[in-house]
């Protein structure tokens, strides 16, 4: 069997719709702001999802439209969001126990770069004139039990996102579990990087593109890779 | 995955001898009686307890520790006027004893639900209960390194749930449930009522329903 | 002036309402288990206090009786109480938060033994059989912005409470301030202790029972004076 | 003691120069600006400020900053497309910046306000905002010792006080409210709404009086 599932690169959405897919049922998730917001979009209700945002809510419903719009119930990106039944309210520092203890079961975030072990560099571009701002990044990189990383495979310049060695600032250390790209799906473990699919390429193609040891998931060898 | 299961017996079952388990309650109030009752008969046994006091008369914690099943106590306040059973054990040197001024337990608990992996407190600098502790002069005062108290299992009591495992308790038999659910691996809680989910104000819940796992209805 | 300001010694009572009557307004106070709990029968409406109990409420009321009794509203000494309007319930890592982060402004307790620098004793006798048990004295007396003790001066055998050093296992350090007998009243400050008013006997007659140091309180220098 | 107030301007007419003052609020979610506008009207200045942002367009903490009143922010998340004020400060080299990141900021207020001298936490470790500070292998990971914050002064917005300042919010309006009132020596609130003692639940008080000192009713 082909590890090749899609003739074309994945656009945006039919990305989202995968993560959205890969989420187990009764999950308790973290979308990150930009990109991983889109996977929302795909959540079904029969996957009991719980999203939480860390200013303070688990519940959160889509984004308000129209007369929702309340400016006390926004999310992490300060857009007004709505709130479903069986949400709850809490104090920030309540919220990011909630990260930081490890209890939720994934955060989907957008990144610069993931490295082969897992390093993640999503919040500082380094340039020396850049005002840092780095927000509940580091602690969802940390806190979460799984780290679904979305993000196109290469920069505007052709270069891999995901790289031996990060160049831009880490946000975490060893904390990214899964990379979705618009090129491939990567599982990151403590044996290396593997790639459960890919899309308008073949592995070997794939393997030209990014300068880390690939290898093809086997499905067999699941149980001795992190976040599956 | 949130589970609303039928009887105390099956929400315990897998509780593992070993295990180190956490038992909400301030003295009676919140003390989750039903649950260690189906403890006590799954037979889990050299367990490790952490509540604040050590089991009152011949029901509950007591029991279970009567019957030998507690290998070792983590609590605050373990002697009472009627902790006969506890008292007999530890004299006869059959229970371990890890005593703990009852912020630090509460503290500790509360850092292993938030990730914490340590941190400083002037509580019982100076005492024999820091003795060999590190200690650090930090914001003026001598204070004491404390690490968190994790769990296997968490028994605690609430008033209500909702359908998202959502708790919300009755006045100070709330005191150690919401910190030991969030605590633990796996929580198991005995409510009075489950109600529809939406019938909490989302204001008003104490415990989120992302620290539960089982809730069983008790009469 | 003379600072004897009673004839006899105090009863407990009369000592719980002295308390009370230096309890400032609008304060915040956990009165700890025992002689103590007294203190509460001599609070008036005027003073407008809040009582704190450590298992997880501020606004505790009187005892409870008959119907009132509630088995989920007791107090840390596991009795039950009431709830009077502008209550509030906590958990109790947040109870022991306002103890432990300075927000009480006094605690009264009782004790073993006191030292001429606050040391205090109060939770283990020390003897080799004994079961020891803490519960949250070490927290209060860390804690509270003052920590009042009530006890008799003098034990059974006639020796001083009031000690240069506790023999007694400590409770906390230095965190005595006030120590209300039954012959006196000590002030505990950084420049030794201060006797504000004797009960039957005289200053000097009280000196010869206490085995520390003690000056008459002057309220010129109570600036000087910590907890006043 | 707890003191009702008529008019923002009276309550933070104590607010000194050089004042560390924490801002809550999470975006214009609970961000109290008509106490804010107050602080500005008072002339206060050289100020170090607590707040997750640095101020949006041309309100609230924005003007604070522009006005050149604050010495040092400590946030999390400073750059934003309309946080024009500080980042032209910022570039000038007119304002001090210490950047943490936003579970770090929470849990170092909560610290403060909880006694606690210092934690430790993964939280950054390996990255450019744990470089200096003290590491130590716990709980099977390595994690940064962080120290708490404190303030002279919280300015804070609820929903409703009651006559004991007990304190309710609304939705995410929450955030930060409930760790600054307690890590600040005096904390400022401003609420919509004054309902009398006992019209509160009790089981639902958010924040308890005791961490409350001013209450301003702003229409």
């Amino acid at each position: 069997m082909s590890i090749q599932t899609s003739t074309t690169p994945l656009g945006r959405d039919d990305l989202a719709q995968l993560v959205a897919r890969d989420i187990a049922p009764g999950s308790f998730v973290n979308l990150g702001i930009g990109q991983p917001t889109l996977v929302s979009n795909y959540l079904t209700e029969e996957q009991n999802i719980t999203l939480h945002t860390e200013n303070g809510m688990l519940g959160m419903g889509p984004e308000a439209k129209g007369e929702e719009i309340d400016g006390d119930l926004i999310n992490a990106g300060k857009i007004p969001v709505t709130e479903l039944p069986g949400a709850s309210y809490f104090h920030h520092a309540d919220s990011f126990a909630i990260m930081r203890g490890g209890h939720l079961d994934i955060c989907v975030l957008g990144a610069f770069q993931v490295s082969a072990t897992g390093d993640l560099a999503n919040w500082h571009t380094g340039a020396p004139d850049a005002i840092p701002a780095v927000g509940g990044a580091m602690d969802l990189a940390t806190g979460a039990k799984d780290v679904f990383v979305m993000m196109t495979l290469l920069t505007r310049d052709g270069a891999s996102k995901l790289v031996d060695t990060c160049s831009y600032p880490l946000t975490g250390v060893g904390c990214v579990t899964r990379v979705y790209t618009d090129k491939a799906v990567f599982l990151i473990g403590p044996d290396g990087v593997r790639v459960r699919e890919t899309f308008g390429c073949t592995f070997e193609e794939l393997q030209t593109l990014v300068p880390v040891p690939l290898v093809p998931f086997d499905e067999k060898a699941a149980g001795a890779v992190v976040g599956l | 995955m949130l589970k609303f299961i039928d009887t105390v017996g099956e929400a315990v079952a897998g509780i593992k001898d070993g295990s180190t388990v956490m038992i909400g309650g301030f003295g009676n109030a919140g003390q989750p009686f039903e649950l260690i009752d189906a403890l006590l008969d799954s037979g889990a046994t050299d367990l490790t307890v952490v509540n604040n006091n050590a089991g009152q008369g011949d029901q509950g914690l007591a029991l279970l520790i009567k019957e030998g099943r507690v290998r070792k106590m983590i609590c605050s306040f373990p002697r009472q006027s009627d902790s006969w059973h506890f008292d007999a054990k530890y004299k006869a040197g059959e229970i371990e004893l890890e005593l703990v001024p009852q912020g630090n337990l509460a503290e500790r608990i509360r850092a292993a639900g938030a990730g914490i992996g340590g941190f400083f407190t002037p509580t019982g600098y100076g005492t024999m209960l820091a003795e060999g502790k590190h200690a650090r002069f930090l914001d003026g005062k001598w204070q004491v390194f404390e690490t968190p108290i994790h769990a296997d299992v968490a028994l605690i009591k609430a008033l209500k749930a909702d359908g998202k495992g959502n708790l919300v308790y009755r006045k100070t038999a709330r005191n150690f449930g919401p910190i030991m659910a969030a605590a633990a691996k796996h929580t198991i809680v005995q409510v009075s009522e489950i109600v529809p989910t939406g019938a909490l104000d989302p204001e008003n819940v104490v415990t989120p329903g992302i620290y539960v796992n089982s809730i069983v209805k008790v009469a």
